[in-house]
């Protein structure tokens, strides 16, 4: 069968901190096809955000110390620098997490859009002084016609009278109309990969309906690939067509949406779906999972989900955990698996509301930051 | 503002008559060479320019005709204060701009380079090195330069003023001084922008690295730097009093200096009026540029 | 931020000068004011490090009492600065009301001057001494301090615990001295240290106008400014003085730096807008 | 030759910002390149002086205008404007004007030019007529070739006190640019920066005279200098003497010394204790060195002194003169037996001249050498005659040159008990600062009246004695002026007078 879209391949991501190295991704294999929404979810510190940014290596992500990633059969894991920055924006893109941030403040949002589509229809060369709009430098045509398609982009992305608009600077739109235009920058290039780290954590459900909707026509209309990173399993629940449950770096366990989430194997997916509020009745108290995620740092064998394990035996401890098939490529990496039947069947809530308690804090850059922030503070959130 | 404005001419105003010593009778010796005067010319002089009224008499005089632009009469020669202050303000006006263009020229790249690989050697050689500037007494920095440049390099001349080569060293001089708050500033403010999350979003687009820095972040970060480039004129006004005399270019400074040593108290006066009222404008100014770079703030002041 | 290497850096000299001060007199090989004519403006020798002035005196003797009386003089006219300007600042924001408005506007007049302009006025007119100097600088210096204690003790005077003092009815000197002066000396000592380097080149600014000591008192500031007469013959005359002062104010800026980025965020703000 | 100005472009790898900023050196600099044209930098602004009294130049150093009468290399008067003068009885002179005289636009010299020229300055300064003698209407036309000067009272000096450049004929009609009768007519004045000379045709005697001359201000002595080294001038005034001899030495730069008629000296307080001991005042003079002051503080620059009167002066009586030659145990003995107990005495300075204040350090160190403890007081220049004739110090450091051939003024200012420096004393109590008392009075005045030179020399000669004998003054050096040169320029006329160097033999080899 052809290669999937995106392949990545037992990838190792580390960090070089003061106090060790920090093993944030131990080992993710996955693949996702054109034409399809494939899940990460997990906690903060569990790698899902690491391993996204891995992809196109952006903002100090890290380095790859084993595995690989392969975009169409291209293998990008040692890929020079101009060869990704020819692949950003262009058959990759990314949308972030808090629209608030991730537009430039003093830039208009016509411009940033423009921007985007003024790098990928050039043949790559990219000019300062051109991209500073300085007078004598500046490609004039080239801008115009930039910022006409970025009209375009947002209208087609339903943002109200783009042509006025686009001239309005990030602060005077509102939370859901900026993530719009995050999109709009996105598929400038139409890209095949479309990689959302928490794309709607930061807006109001009805907002974040419309977001997620908008990637599931994206999906249908343009066979757009998407990699969606959440915490919120209903977003997730909502929005994918495969899901992969991620904890300690590792991914504990991957298949179907509705296989994963109705009949979860792994003791950890079944945890996450039961401190979901979405599958609590009202006066049913919300079962809090105990204990702390595993310290990334020196990495550690064996699963790392085993001090929080209900069905722990030593065996968990070492070695490496075995992958069970339990399902039509429904996956568990689990040595206890398949657990029996009276703790698996979970009812799942149809609807998506999402009490506001239930949000988790945005992940943590589990890179170390500049000064600002001591190094072993991630683990403590 | 108006409030501060006339509490800068009363200051001005006031200083000569707290200070001790018969200002009619020591202009008087100054003016003949240093023989001392008769009584009689000295009341005669006192009576010519007003000395005897009350203070606030005098200062309604003075400030009546500062309205009106005029500021009054040196007690040795006879061209008005304001005459004197407008042939001589272009060369001062010259040399501050001057200075802060090396300012920025020097502290912006050094900011920049600190800032985009923090605790490298450049980083530590970028602010050393603006460090020194603000910490060389500026009148000695000054003859250091002369002799590079002017006596062993031979490639500037040595004072007056003139052409653009005649503002370098003094530019130089003052703007090394203040290039070091500038450095600090562009370096905290760049720091800033490259953590924020939309310079991922400018990353993940395939933009050069160059352009990431140089548009996306250094726009930020040039929004705090102007408003200090406008506090710096204070530092710009006190350097240029003493740049001016080591380089000889008749503006403000020395014209206030000579006037000081000569108790020509119009002079002083008028100077140092117009200091303050540039001081108070540009500090005005400031906030006006402030707003207009920054567009998160509306004119009403609040950020968003 | 300067990492803490810069910060060593700037402690060191800034300590090694108070040392210098301290011990200079007994350090010094010869007497400040031991003419020898025979021996006028020598270069730097074995038993002249520093070479000879136009005296023939010892520089490095002269530069090591120096010490004392510069940094003596810059700690001083800081504490002055320092004290006034707390004091303004503290009734300023504490009481509020039209003493507060009359205060600020004072401060801003005084800032809508350029300092230096304003103590060459005043010491000229005062006639040269390195007092008259002292008195212009610090008359001229106190008003940022002013508006910096305002500016921390009208945060501070919201805060709780200022007003659970007043509460538990404690005394409005109480309060002051014990909630609002601790904390809001951390942001004053820092502009201190920062404002030391600034007093140093303003007193050297001074005497090089023919405004500061009175020979032969052995202060920098007067050795850089007549040290420029010889400017190429005996190049150690103008160049040691500078050197030193250079170095010293290079430590305060780096030690004031340091303190700054200890400080929290609000105060280091209050700070940066000045 | 000057050093072209290189074309390097400045610091290539200065950032991107200044590039614009610096272009090469420009090659239009304000002095023209012509063999024969000369800049020479001034220490005060040529270009500040009065309006309406010389159309804003200075009077000093240009040679635009001239004086009726000049002075020679031996301070004596001569012929210039005026070819002679008589006195017609004890209080009126006429003097002849010299004839063929044009200004520089033409007209001729007149009898009411003089006297119109007068006038503006005696408007412009009140303490003129108290200066020369004559009343403001003391000044009038005898025929167009003849003036008259009616003095107050008899003043056998006269002539050479209007010798001064203050009295420098003028132009009667208000013209833009100044016009006087000297070599040289004013091209071009830049305000505050410069003055532009170019040779008048018209002038009396056609000698070789430079084409371009011009004086540049440069107020700070070192920058000054610079310049000079840096060769962008040709001639510096006053340069500092601390770095005559290396100026000297360098290959391309030389400096010209010339004995001035001023001297500098200490004043001492003859009615301040302790100084109102003889004995401790003849000590003080036992302990100064004249020779080695005048090596160490002045490097070399200057003649040690005996008298408070520069020997340059015709009736100074340098040579016979008592003298103190230098002794620190007879200056200590003198100590012990004086009544001094110990007091500091104040040694006042003017802070305006560098010079001074490192002659008083070299005294303030031989006066503690010999017991007498003092202590250095720096005053700015406005405020030190304040301070010096309200007879606050003990000692200070003063300096008295004359601008013109009449020097009598110097003497009476110093030492007569109502001169200049002793009147506001002697009127409010009958003391002053270093006025002996009535005997040196008459003495001076005697002097003053004296029909000839011989006459004049017997009585000042005799208060220079008195003076030195009772110690009212501890004499230090005869002033040197010192300037700078480019070594291939040469031919600057010297003179005593600063004021009065001519230019007109400048030559570049």
């Amino acid at each position: 069968m052809t290669d999937p879209l995106l392949r990545i391949e037992d990838l190792h991501t580390q960090f070089g901190t003061d106090s060790g190295t920090v093993h944030a991704v131990d080992g993710v294999s996955l693949t996702v096809e054109r034409g399809e929404i494939v899940g990460i979810v997990g906690e903060s510190g569990s790698g899902k955000s690491v391993t996204a940014r891995s992809i196109l290596r952006v903002e100090d992500p890290g380095r790859i110390a084993a595995g690989t990633i392969a975009l169409d059969g291209v293998d990008l894991t040692d890929a020079t620098d101009s060869t990704l920055r020819r692949i950003r924006g262009d058959s990759v893109s990314m949308v972030f997490q808090d629209p608030a941030e991730t537009l430039n403040p003093v830039f208009s949002v016509g411009e940033q859009v423009a921007e985007a589509v003024r790098i990928h229809d050039t043949d790559g060369s990219q000019r300062l002084l051109d991209y500073l709009n300085v007078p004598l430098f500046r490609n004039r045509s080239a801008w115009t016609d930039a910022h006409e398609r970025a009209v375009e982009l947002m209208d087609q992305l339903d943002i109200p009278n783009p042509e006025h608009r686009s001239s309005g600077y990030p602060h005077e739109f509102s939370g859901g109309i900026r993530q719009r235009a995050v999109l709009a920058i996105a598929l400038a290039s139409d890209p095949d990969l479309l990689v959302a780290d928490e794309p709607t954590t930061a807006l109001d459900t009805t907002t974040q309906a419309e977001i997620l909707d908008r990637l599931r026509t994206l999906r249908d209309e343009r066979e757009l690939g998407i990699l969606l990173i959440s915490h919120d399993i209903g977003v997730i629940a909502q929005t994918c067509d495969r899901v992969i449950v991620m904890y300690g770096g590792k991914v504990m366990e991957s298949g179907p949406v509705t296989d994963v989430l109705t009949t979860p194997e792994h003791p950890y997916t079944r945890a996450l779906l039961a401190c979901s509020t979405r599958n609590v009745d009202a006066d049913e108290r919300v079962t809090a999972l105990e204990g702390r995620p595993p310290d990334p740092l020196g990495g550690h064998d064996g699963c790392p989900f085993a001090e929080r394990c209900d069905h722990v035996t030593p065996a968990c401890h070492n070695g490496d955990v075995p992958t069970i098939e339990c399902g039509e490529n429904h996956r568990v990496v689990c040595s206890e698996a398949p657990l029996s039947d009276d703790s698996a069947k979970i009812e799942r809530k149809t609807e998506t509301t999402m009490s506001a308690a239930e949000t988790q804090p945005s992940e943590p850059h589990t890179e170390v930051n500049r000064e600002k922030v001591a190094p072993n503070d991630e683990g403590t959130r | 503002m108006a409030v501060v404005l006339l509490g800068v001419s009363l200051l001005t105003y006031g200083m000569i008559f707290v200070t001790p010593g018969d200002p009619a009778r020591t202009i008087l010796t100054q003016q003949m060479g240093g023989q001392t005067p008769t009584p009689a010319a000295v009341e005669q002089f006192r009576a010519a320019n007003g000395l005897d009224d009350p203070f606030v008499v005098q200062y309604a005089r003075w400030m009546g005709g500062v309205v009106q632009g005029d500021l009054g009469q040196s007690y040795y020669s006879d061209q008005s204060v304001s005459a004197m202050i407008v042939q001589r303000l272009p060369n001062t006006i010259e040399l501050a701009v001057a200075s802060m263009l090396v300012a920025v020229a020097i502290a912006v790249p050094a900011g920049i380079v600190s800032a985009v690989n923090p605790e490298s050697r450049a980083d530590y050689a970028a602010q050393f090195g603006s460090l020194v500037g603000v910490s060389m007494p500026n009148f000695w920095l000054g003859f250091l330069l002369i002799i590079v440049c002017s006596l062993w390099l031979g490639i500037f001349p040595v004072a007056g003023a003139g052409g653009v080569e005649y503002l370098v060293l003094p530019a130089l001089t003052l703007g090394s001084g203040m290039a070091a708050v500038i450095t600090r500033l562009v370096r905290t403010a760049m720091l800033d922008a490259l953590d924020a999350a939309y310079i991922q979003t400018a990353q993940s687009k395939g933009l050069r690295e160059r352009i990431v820095v140089y548009k996306h972040a250094l726009r930020n970060a040039l929004v705090p730097v102007v408003t200090i480039i406008g506090l710096q004129l204070s530092y710009v006004l006190n350097g240029a009093v003493v740049v001016e005399v080591v380089f000889q270019r008749p503006g403000l400074g020395t014209l206030l200096v000579d006037a000081i040593f000569a108790r020509d108290y119009p002079i002083v006066q008028g100077v140092t009026l117009l200091i303050g009222v540039i001081f108070v404008v540009t500090n005005f100014a400031v906030d006006l540029t402030y707003r207009r770079l920054d567009p998160r703030i509306d004119l009403k002041g609040d950020t968003a | 931020m300067p990492s803490n290497r810069l910060t060593q850096v700037g402690a060191g000299i800034v300590l090694a000068l108070l040392v210098i001060a301290t011990f200079g007199p007994t350090l010094s090989p010869y007497d400040p004011a031991e003419q020898d004519l025979q021996h006028r403006l020598e270069a730097p020798s074995a038993e002249h490090p520093l070479g000879t002035d136009q005296l023939g005196r010892d520089v490095l003797t002269r530069l090591l009492h120096g010490a004392r009386l510069s940094l003596g003089v810059a700690a001083a006219v800081t504490a002055v600065r320092l004290v006034v300007g707390t004091l303004v600042g503290l009734l300023a924001g504490y009481a509020g009301g039209w003493v507060d408005e009359a205060l600020m506007r004072l401060v801003d007049t005084l800032l809508a001057f350029p300092g230096i302009i304003l103590a060459l006025v005043i010491a000229g007119i005062l006639g040269p001494s390195l007092v008259n100097v002292m008195l212009a600088l610090a008359v001229v210096g106190w008003a940022s301090y002013a508006r910096l204690v305002r500016s921390s003790v009208l945060s501070l005077r919201e805060r709780e615990f200022v007003t659970a003092a007043r509460l538990l009815g404690r005394s409005r000197t109480h309060v002051v001295a014990r909630h609002l002066v601790p904390n809001a000396i951390a942001p004053v000592v820092v502009l201190a240290t920062l404002d030391i380097g600034g007093v140093i080149l303003g007193t050297a600014g001074l005497s090089f106008l023919g405004l500061g000591a009175q020979p032969p008192t052995p202060e920098w500031g007067t050795m850089l400014a007549s040290g420029r007469n010889h400017l190429r013959e005996a190049w150690w005359l103008v160049n040691a003085p500078g050197v030193l002062i250079m170095l010293t104010v290079f430590g305060f800026n780096l030690l004031g730096d340091s303190l700054r980025d200890a400080l929290s965020p609000t105060q280091s703000a209050q700070l940066g807008e000045l | 030759m000057r050093r072209p100005c290189s074309r390097r472009q400045f610091l290539g790898g200065l950032a991107v910002g200044t590039a614009g900023l610096v272009a090469g050196c420009s090659s239009s600099q304000t002095e023209s390149d012509a063999n024969d044209a000369f800049t020479v930098a001034l220490e005060r602004d040529p270009t500040r002086e009065k309006w309406d009294v010389y159309n804003g130049i200075t009077p000093y150093f240009t040679h635009v205008f001239e004086p009726l009468v000049g002075v020679t290399d031996e301070m004596q008067t001569e012929p210039l404007l005026a070819t002679e003068w008589e006195a017609v009885d004890e209080t009126t002179w006429e003097f002849s004007l010299r004839d063929g005289v044009t200004f520089h636009n033409g007209d001729p010299l007149t009898a009411s030019a003089v006297v119109d020229s007068f006038t503006r300055v005696f408007e412009q300064w009140s303490w003129v007529p108290g200066w020369i003698g004559v009343e403001p209407d003391g000044v009038t036309v005898v025929d167009e070739g003849t003036v008259r000067f009616q003095t107050t009272e008899p003043f056998p000096a006269f002539p050479g006190t209007i010798s001064h450049n203050y009295f420098g004929i003028q132009h009667p009609d208000a013209t833009d640019t100044p016009v006087g009768t000297g070599p040289f007519r004013v091209t071009n004045v830049e305000s505050q920066k410069s003055v532009t000379l170019t040779p008048y045709e018209g002038y009396r005697d056609d000698a070789e005279r430079p084409s371009e001359l011009t004086f540049k201000w440069i107020e700070d002595p070192n920058t000054r200098l610079l310049s000079l080294e840096k060769g962008s001038i040709d001639v510096a005034q006053t340069i500092p003497k601390s770095r005559a001899t290396s100026v000297d030495d360098a290959s391309e730069t030389a400096i010209e010394t010339q004995l001035t008629p001023s001297a500098g000296l200490v004043a001492v307080n003859l009615y301040k204790s302790p100084t109102d001991d003889e004995l401790l005042r003849q000590a003080l003079n036992w302990a100064v060195d004249q020779a080695q002051l005048v090596k160490s503080a002045l490097n070399g620059i200057g003649k040690p002194a005996r008298g408070p009167i520069s020997s340059v002066i015709p009736w100074a009586v340098h040579d016979d003169l008592p003298t103190y030659g230098p002794d620190r145990d007879k200056a200590r003995d003198l100590v012990e037996q004086s009544g001094y107990d110990g007091e500091t005495l104040s040694i006042l300075v003017n802070s305006e001249n560098a010079d001074d204040g490192t002659v008083a350090q070299i005294l303030n160190g031989w006066f503690s050498d010999i017991g007498v403890e003092s202590k250095i007081r720096q005053v700015d220049p406005a405020s030190f005659n304040d301070t010096f004739t309200a007879g606050e110090a003990h000692l200070t450091l003063v300096g008295f040159g004359s601008n013109s051939a009449a020097c009598d003024y110097l003497i009476r200012a110093m030492f007569h008990s109502d001169g200049s420096d002793n009147r506001k004393l002697h009127e409010r109590n009958g003391t002053g600062v270093y006025n002996p008392g009535p005997e040196v009075d008459r003495l001076i005045e005697d002097g003053y009246r004296a029909e000839t030179m011989a006459e004049k020399r017997e009585h000042y000669g005799e208060v220079q004695k008195r003076v030195v004998n009772t110690g009212a003054i501890i004499p230090l050096y005869y002033n040197e002026h010192v300037l700078g040169r480019q070594s291939n320029v040469s031919g600057i006329d010297g003179h005593p007078i600063g004021k009065m160097l001519g230019w007109s033999t400048l030559e570049r080899k």
